[in-house]
């Protein structure tokens, strides 16, 4: 295996949020273990999915590694340097180079500040103080996402969900980052809208080099946008691999549930279903060991009590399943695989 | 819509003027009134009395409370050994008669036969207990002990003769034992259901006994049927019912709920009067009302200008216009109640132009300012401060009027002379007696005196109090006054008139120089 | 839900310290009680030394001060200066007018605001709604001292139908508690009228539309009673001051409460009773607070700890 | 949330819509869809033209007292005919309108000012305990409480009796008492504005603390702020009147409404007009500004609580 | 024989604004039939919510009912004044909607909910009431159906939340089920729960449904027949295989383009250019014209709804039949 610095090297990152208790409302009573020891690479260039439910932990992952949340342990390497170290103000700093799309392009506009003002802030705030360079800059990264400059003196909501979403990636853009982090772009916008939103981002990544993590509950936008994926399931990530393999051959029982929950492209393909039993447990509570087992329907007695590790099975495949470890472990490994 | 909405707008502006304009003016014009309100509300209320009073004193024992508020009531439930009647004479009250044994010793002979309310005895044991309680420990927690400092101990002769013992010759003090701290209270009682009792529940020997004290709210009074006096007194019950805002217990007189209102303000004797059935009393009153001058404060250190102010200020138009007639002009300050007013002195004249030239011969500049301070709470002061502003920017002074609360003003910021270059003050002189008012306004370092100084003041004031000849003193205050009236230590403006509302179905009732209402005689129809 | 009570009681006392501290200090600052006690007679200065040593003001402040948190701990505020009783009895003397009088004005204001609001939210933009919020603010537009003083001309003086004062029965409630509810149903109303607008746009306003139920069992059923929660907030919270800040409907009315006890007090620096007084008020205060709060649960399931507190 | 909630669309539509018409219409449209807002908006402009324009309007000079004309009646109302005075004259002799008129400066001061200080430093702390939260809000939010525990009049009282009565102590201590009101608004709208995605943006564009509260979170609560203020000046004009009631206000010689009704309160069964006419000049002022104010929260936050 | 149970005619729902009045739906016409499911597609805007909206007669305030019809074989629900309205609502046509965390009512439990349906439309004691409230819960695949009769929406997730919904809509068995966006709002494991048991409980209960949806998956899996809406109009309805076998419009065209196939190794996914025209400012042609790829002289005037082949299809370009004539 060659060995090549990762852009972003994610080592067993945790973020618990405490729920405050107690006489004086000081004392933390229990965690909410939003993310639970996560690890993950992403290479220069690559668009790195992450998937998994609402309340998986995917949005939290990637405010974490950008520090909009601060992680409760772990490390984060960014270009090699551990990025979960730094200051507040050399994170600050670090953000040029680290960049958000949020989901909603409603709520992540400043409905007060003109379009102008919205994607010329990054430049303000990495201190390009020549004003006459950032306009070029603004009109530069406008015009890359198809915004006219007749639309930069206007004001967030007198644009439709698309070309909002252009706006905030627009703003994403500006300060020339390495590294986009993309949390669930397109989900709140139309079908038809969705595919120019996900056309432009591919044309931005050819165009400047871009890495993106992309991270979506829609699994086939996921496997047409992304490179690897790494599939989420209550805080820990169940499963790392290429989206081919992934997608024809999961090996995670959720990753297989998943998949074969996606509703049918055609009104005759009539697929067969895992329904999985249940809701998905809150985080708060998770059950003990596989945090899976309660739904899985491959469930064995192992599974009840002991907390399986994400390890590889092949190159680029990693799973976090005992179905396979356990197999290793007792040399049956090759039979699973 | 918009047609609407200003319908809408109008109806507003109707609404407010009728809340205001309409609930008036029923009563505005007098013709039309006492045809209305001929018909007295008063109905079903037998033998009994209602008076509505501004406030109550909290705290019954004599020698606890210092109030006017206290007197108005108590002077029903407790009497002195002396008495002052309607007229302010003294007369005999609990002690027959009494003699000065020499000029520190009073003896007094006892009413025989009288009782407190709950049956004890009335005797020189009450009259001892009575002084050694106000002199003693527990009377030197309340403010009623200075007041009797002078006297020394009482006492017994007999059963109905006792002796009071003075340490310094008091020349006013049979006028205070008609009063106040130095009624009688019942020795058993107090002894054994304990002073705090006693606060709440007083017993004493008037023509009156409380029978129930809701604090704030009123006061019962029921008739005491072996009071000493024959036939008296006539009423079976009074009760006292507490309001403090003027024009609610004007609107209690008018429906009938109340049928004595006391304090009527000035603006409010017009309706009073033209209400068939509501009869208004103007009493004279001991309190004498003044700007007092911060003589340490320039330019009022200057006689000329303090005298230049007194002409400056037209205080006939003041008493005519806004107190509607009801005030007396003074000369000095106190009424001409007072023992040691002098009437041969006529108050300054309004004279603007000599006052002008006052003012240039002290060489005061035009537009000199001078902080006025007043109560913030008092109505009828507020319309005279500003009528002085008046008057004295007419004579180019800038006068600029402050407003204080009145308990901090009294108590804290005349006394410390923050109360800018004029305050306002007003002296009752419980005593009758210039020496109360004289002696605490002009005697050097006293509470209320934070400025004034003359030496020849000191003299007179020194000399009156070591005399018990009233004739010799009439004699020193006749001088004190005029030099007093050339020094002009204050802007004089009048002594109060009060104005007592009363239904016509009261009889015999006389409004009270002095706030002490007298109640034995009164009758209803 | 114990913890949480438990945590709220923490920060009551907290808070009760505090305003001891406060109202200990700034209540000396107004003045000196002797001064005014003996201001009528002749007070020398050996008689201003011995009055103060009896009230226990001659002790450095901060002894003072223990005394009195002291006592207060054991609910014993002092004696009076002025009357000599007991604090306490005092302000239990006055609790229940007091307490007549908030409710009596929460009750008037409820009966004019919810309607209002309710109706005014319903008829959104018709000539209903545009008539009921300026009716209701036509309330909060009055000094209500005015206001007082009309009624008692109005329906004592002229009409005869009311008495204008005093604390006989309950036709005295009357016009002070009309005073006091005036005021506060303007922004009741409004209040009301907000919330009940809110919740009209939730999903399940249109779920119980949809299942043919009638218009007003919508309205009430589903959205008033999910519009109640920041009404009882405010009734709560109002509630609380009304019961100190009556004042001057207290005077207007003679209306024997303690936030004249208080004023009263004020005037005559009869310090235990004014801290006292304020005490007891924002002791009441926050613990009405805290029933507010823990009512919640009540109205809404979903608040079994009220993490986030008051409102 | 893919498809808009209707209301939106329809939202969407007005806003599109409107601004193509002319002014007048579109005015006109205005006064027809918000009556009351356009009466309290009315109101608020003639109260704020009467205080800026009082020396031009008024016939007399508010402080000219003379006791040879007190309590004339309004000339319409005199039934001598002998009035020189539109609303008749107080109990010292000045003109009631021009009283009246240059009342609406003290009024409006009163209001204006109260509000600037409490809004100052209500939204200060309100910005810090809800954006820094932590022990810092619990700090601020007990100080709140022990604000609100104490009831204001007293708090009023107290003060007074310590630092004197006058106009500046009154503003002070409205301004003292009321930031609870502005602070507990703002804090709970930055607590749910910081968890807005646009604020999470500006972090992540690395904007600076202050630059985040500055630029993404003042104007953004700056409209509830707005709407706020507008119904506390109106409640802040109420408030000298009722504090001049207890003897607590400002100087008599000042002309302010509350004082002017304070002390004309025992002539209203004699000389109607001493009361009268404050009394509407204060109701309509304050009607006014809570007019406006409703209105104002109905446009830019109808959910908001106050 | 089908039976038609539900008939739209010409229905125009629009707001009035000041006498302005712009439609947002704009004279559509459609049947359902008795047992199936129809699925009404489109993007956001065009009108598909508004539609069932109308159906229940609960058109938000300021939307109006413009033009045209609703009926049934007994009922014209233009005449319907509200005691009519209320009899139709939840008996006869039921409800279920977008955000299962805000359609049931936080202050109420689960049971009381359930209750007040089937007590304002029959006459059942409460306890009967609650014995079916329990049945329906037990129907739609609640566990521990007892407790959550007496639990309050919040202890429950998004999926049993809908299951409820679901309950309380069937409640009274209505001949109508109209499911706006049901499972948008859920997570893919959770939908596809949701949508087996909408599909099993159609079976059991013979009722039909009108499936409104963006998701043209969904509409793949649950409909016989779709409608296809754009811009307030009904573009394109066919049955569900010929709409993916083969479409037609050019709207829908573009639509299954540019969705992300799992199948489908595309670098780009095709897209259609610009955006949904707003109300006020339609254009007076053919409403896809300027976005549409085929679009030609004809466009400037507004198609009717051509047949073609059982399918139904608002496009110049079957003016003659199928002739898919490429200009």
């Amino acid at each position: 295996m060659e060995i090549k610095e990762s852009l972003l090297r994610v080592e067993n990152l945790k973020k618990y949020f405490p729920v405050k208790g107690g006489i004086l409302g000081r004392k933390e009573i229990k965690q909410i273990k939003a993310i639970d020891g996560v690890s993950f690479d992403v290479q220069q260039g690559e668009t790195f999915g992450i998937v998994g439910e609402s309340g998986c932990g995917k949005s939290t992952t990637g405010r974490t590694i950008l520090r909009l949340l601060e992680p409760t342990e772990g490390k984060i390497f960014f270009q090699g340097k551990n990025i979960a170290e730094l200051n507040k103000s050399e994170m600050r700093k670090l953000r040029k180079d680290i960049q958000i799309i949020f989901q909603d392009p409603f709520a992540s506009l400043n409905p007060r500040m003109k379009v102008r003002e919205i994607i010329e802030e990054p430049l303000i705030n990495f201190e390009v103080t020549d004003r006459s360079e950032r306009e070029k800059r603004v009109l530069e990264v406008a015009d890359q996402v198809g915004l006219t400059k007749a639309q930069l003196s206007r004001f967030p909501h007198a644009f439709s969900g698309g070309q909002r979403q252009r706006i905030g990636i627009a703003r994403a853009l500006i300060s020339k980052p390495k590294l986009i982090i993309a949390d669930e772009p397109v989900s709140a916008l139309d079908v038809s809208i969705q595919s120019q939103v996900l056309n432009l981002m591919r044309d931005l990544q050819k165009e400047f080099g871009l890495t993106y993590i992309f991270i979506s509950h829609d699994l086939s936008v996921v496997k047409h946008f992304c490179d690897r994926i790494g599939v989420m399931y209550l805080g820990k990530m169940v499963e790392i691999a290429g989206k081919n393999r992934l997608y024809e051959k999961p090996l995670h029982p959720y990753a297989e549930a998943l998949l074969s929950a996606l509703p049918s492209s055609h009104p005759l393909q009539k697929k067969q279903r895992i329904i999985l039993s249940g809701d998905v447990p809150s985080p708060s509570n998770p059950p003990n060991g596989c945090t899976f087992h309660p739904r899985c329907f491959k469930c064995m007695d192992m599974c009840k009590t002991v907390n399986p590790t994400l390890q590889p099975v092949s190159d680029q495949h990693s799973v976090s399943c005992h179905l396979y470890h356990l197999g290793q472990e007792q040399s049956a490994a090759g039979e699973l695989i | 819509m918009r047609k609407k909405s200003s319908i809408l707008l109008t109806l507003m502006l109707v609404f407010a003027l009728v809340l205001t304009a309409c609930s008036s003016k029923t009563e505005t014009s007098p013709t039309e009134s006492s045809k209305k309100n001929a018909a007295n509300p008063v109905k079903d209320r037998k033998n009994e009395l209602v008076i509505g009073v501004s406030a109550e004193p909290q705290n019954w024992d004599p020698i606890d409370v210092f109030l006017l508020d206290w007197s108005t009531i108590a002077t029903s439930v407790f009497e002195g050994l002396v008495d002052r009647t309607l007229d302010l004479e003294l007369q005999p009250g609990l002690a027959k008669s009494w003699k000065y044994l020499d000029d520190k010793t009073l003896q007094f002979k006892l009413r025989e036969g009288v009782k407190f309310h709950d049956g004890e005895p009335f005797n020189a044991d009450a009259v001892k207990f009575t002084f050694d309680r106000l002199l003693g420990e527990e009377g030197q927690k309340g403010p009623q002990y200075s007041n009797y400092s002078s006297i020394d101990k009482v006492e017994i002769v007999d059963e109905y003769t006792v002796n009071l013992k003075l340490k310094v010759k008091d020349p006013v003090i049979l006028t205070k034992l008609a009063g106040y701290g130095a009624v009688i209270v019942p020795p058993k009682y107090i002894k054994e259901k304990g002073d705090e009792n006693f606060n709440n529940n007083p017993v004493g020997t008037g023509p009156f006994k409380m029978t129930s004290y809701k604090r704030d709210q009123e006061i019962v009074l029921e008739k005491n049927p072996d009071y000493w006096k024959e036939g008296l007194p006539k009423l079976d019950k009074v009760v006292f019912k507490v309001i403090p805002e003027a024009s609610t217990r004007l609107a209690e007189l008018q429906t009938g709920k109340i049928d004595i209102m006391k304090r009527v303000e000035v603006s409010q004797a017009k309706t009073v009067k033209e209400t068939a059935f509501l009869e208004l009393r103007d009493v004279g009153t001991p309190t004498a009302f003044a700007l007092r001058f911060d003589v340490a404060k320039k330019p009022l250190d200057n006689k000329l200008v303090r005298q230049a102010i007194n002409y400056a200020v037209d205080k006939d138009a003041i008493i005519k216009e806004i107190l509607s007639g009801y005030g007396k002009p003074i000369s000095t300050f106190q009424s001409d109640l007072s023992f040691g007013n002098n009437p041969d002195l006529k108050p300054y004249p309004y004279d603007p132009e000599k006052a002008k030239e006052l003012i240039k011969q002290a060489g005061v500049k035009e537009g000199t300012s001078l902080d006025v301070m007043i109560p913030g709470n008092d109505g009828n002061f507020k319309e005279i401060a500003q009528a002085v502003s008046f008057y004295l920017e007419e004579i180019g002074l800038k006068v600029n009027i402050k407003t204080a609360d009145g308990t901090t003003m009294n108590s804290d910021l005349i006394p410390q002379g923050k109360a800018g270059h004029m305050y306002r003050q007003g002296w009752g002189g419980w005593t009758l007696d210039f020496d109360n008012t004289a002696y605490l306004m002009y005697h050097e370092g006293e509470f209320w005196n934070p400025s004034f100084k003359d030496e020849k003041v000191e003299r007179l004031l020194t000399a009156q109090r070591n005399t018990v000849d009233q004739k010799e003193r009439e004699k020193i205050f006749k001088e004190l006054t005029e030099i007093l009236y050339d020094l002009a230590p204050e802007l004089n403006l009048y002594s109060a008139v009060d104005l007592y509302a009363v239904n016509k179905r009261v009889q015999n009732f006389q409004p009270p120089h002095e706030d002490r209402l007298r109640l034995e005689e009164v009758s209803v129809k | 839900m114990i913890g949480y009570v438990i945590r709220r009681l923490f920060h009551t006392v907290l808070v009760v310290f505090a305003i001891s501290l406060l109202i200990f200090f700034s209540i000396r600052l107004t003045g000196d009680p002797v001064s005014v006690m003996l201001s009528a007679g002749e007070p020398s200065k050996e008689a201003i030394a011995q009055l103060k040593a009896n009230l226990g003001l001659d002790k450095p402040l901060y002894v003072q001060y223990f005394i009195f948190l002291k006592g207060l701990v054991m609910f014993d505020f002092g004696e009076s200066f002025r009357s000599g009783g007991p604090v306490i009895d005092l302000i239990m003397d006055k609790a229940g007018a007091t307490l007549a009088l908030a409710v009596g004005g929460i009750l008037v204001s409820i009966v004019i605001a919810i309607p209002v609001g309710i109706l005014s939210a319903v008829k959104r933009g018709t000539f209903v709604d545009f008539f009921g919020r300026v009716f209701s603010l036509m309330g909060i537009s009055f000094p209500n001292f005015w206001l007082g003083i009309m009624l008692i001309l109005i329906f004592a003086v002229n009409l005869k139908w009311l008495p204008s004062s005093g604390f006989d029965g309950p036709q005295n409630l009357i016009l002070p508690s009309i005073t006091l509810g005036m005021i506060l149903s303007g922004i009741l109303a409004r209040l009301v009228r907000s919330s009940m607008l809110e919740v009209m746009n939730q999903q399940y306003i249109s779920t119980a539309k949809s299942k043919g139920i009638s218009d007003w069992a919508v309205i009430i059923k589903h959205a008033f009673r999910n519009a109640l929660l920041p009404t009882v907030t405010f009734i709560g919270l109002q509630f609380g001051s009304l019961l100190g800040g009556a004042v001057i409907v207290e005077q207007i009315f003679s209306w024997p409460g303690i936030g004249r006890l208080i004023i009263d007090a004020i005037n005559q620096r009869d310090y235990p009773v004014v801290q006292g007084g304020v005490i007891f008020l924002s002791i009441i205060m926050v613990f009405v607070n805290l029933v507010v709060d823990l009512s919640y649960s009540l109205i809404d399931p979903r608040i079994k700890s009220g993490g986030s507190g008051h409102a | 949330m893919t498809s808009l909630q209707p209301q939106e669309q329809i939202h969407q539509k007005e806003m599109d819509v409107l601004p193509k018409k002319s002014h007048i219409r579109s005015f006109w449209k205005f006064i027809k869809k918000n009556p009351a807002g356009f009466i309290g908006m009315l109101l608020v402009i003639l109260s704020v033209a009467a205080a800026l324009l009082s020396q031009w309007i008024a016939p007399f000079e508010p402080t000219k007292a003379s006791l040879s004309s007190r309590l004339v009646p309004p000339s319409w109302a005199d039934e001598n005919g002998e009035s020189a005075f539109l609303l008749g004259t107080d109990q010292v002799g000045r003109d009631l309108l021009s009283r009246i008129i240059y009342g609406t400066r003290i009024s409006l001061m009163v209001g204006f000012l109260g509000v600037l200080i409490s809004m100052v430093i209500g939204t200060i702390l309100g910005l810090v305990s809800g954006y820094f939260g932590k022990w810092l809000d619990d700090f601020i939010m007990r100080i709140a409480d022990i604000q609100l525990a104490f009831p204001f009049i007293l708090f009023a009282i107290v003060i007074m009796s310590v630092l004197g009565t006058g106009i500046w102590k009154i503003i002070i201590i409205l301004g003292l008492t009321y930031w609870v009101g502005f602070a507990r608004l703002i804090r709970g709208q930055v607590i749910s504005l910081k968890e807005q995605e646009y604020i999470q943006a500006a972090r992540a564009i690395g904007g600076t603390q202050f630059r985040i509260i500055r630029k993404h979170i003042l104007p953004n609560v700056l409209s509830s702020i707005l709407v706020l203020g507008t119904m506390y000046i109106a409640e802040f004009i109420l408030l000298e009147a009722s504090l001049t009631f207890l003897g607590l206000g400002v100087d008599p010689t000042i002309p302010s409404w509350g004082g002017m009704l304070a002390d004309s309160r025992n002539y209203v069964t004699t000389a109607w007009w001493t009361a009268t006419f404050p009394g509407i000049a204060i109701m309509l002022t304050v009607l006014g500004f809570n007019l406006l104010g409703d209105w104002l929260r109905d446009r830019f936050d109808p959910n908001m609580k106050v | 024989m089908v039976q038609k149970v539900l008939e739209v005619e010409k229905l125009k729902v629009g707001i009035n604004d000041d006498g302005r009045k712009i439609a947002i739906v704009n004279g559509i016409s459609f049947t359902l039939e008795k047992g199936e499911t129809l699925g009404i597609v489109g993007e956001s805007g065009c009108g598909k919510s508004m539609t069932s909206l109308s159906l229940m007669g609960l058109l938000p305030p300021g939307v109006e009912w413009l033009e045209g019809d609703i009926q049934t074989h007994d009922l014209h629900f233009k005449k319907f004044n509200k005691q009519d309205w209320r009899k139709v609502r939840g008996k006869r046509i039921a409800m279920i909607f977008q955000e299962p965390m805000s359609s049931l009512n936080p202050v109420y439990t689960i049971g009381k909910q359930i209750m007040e349906m089937i007590l304002s439309h029959e006459h059942v004691s409460k306890q009967q009431a609650r014995d079916r409230a329990l049945e329906m819960l037990k129907l739609v695949g609640i566990p521990r159906p007892e407790q959550v009769l007496d639990e309050y929406p919040y202890q429950l997730s998004g999926g049993m939340r809908q299951r409820v919904m679901i309950a309380i809509a069937l409640s009274c068995n209505p001949e109508i089920l109209i499911a706006d966006e049901p499972t948008t709002a859920l997570d893919v494991t959770i939908q596809a729960q949701i949508l087996e048991l909408m599909k099993k409980l159609q079976e059991q209960l013979h009722m039909s449904i009108v499936l409104i949806t963006h998701d043209l998956g969904v509409v793949a899996e649950m409909c016989n027949r779709v409608i296809v809406m754009y811009a307030g109009e009904i573009v394109e309805e066919a049955k569900v295989v010929d709409l993916f076998d083969e479409t037609k419009h050019p709207y829908t065209k573009g639509l299954l383009a540019s969705l992300p196939d799992i199948a489908d190794e595309k670098e780009y996914l095709s897209s259609i250019p610009g955006i949904v025209p707003a109300p006020e400012n339609m254009p007076s042609g053919c409403r896809f014209a300027p976005r549409c790829p085929n679009v030609h002289q004809r466009c400037m005037e507004a198609p009717p709804l051509f047949d073609v082949k059982g399918s139904k299809v608002k496009c110049w370009l079957y003016e003659h039949g199928d002739s898919e004539v490429v200009m």
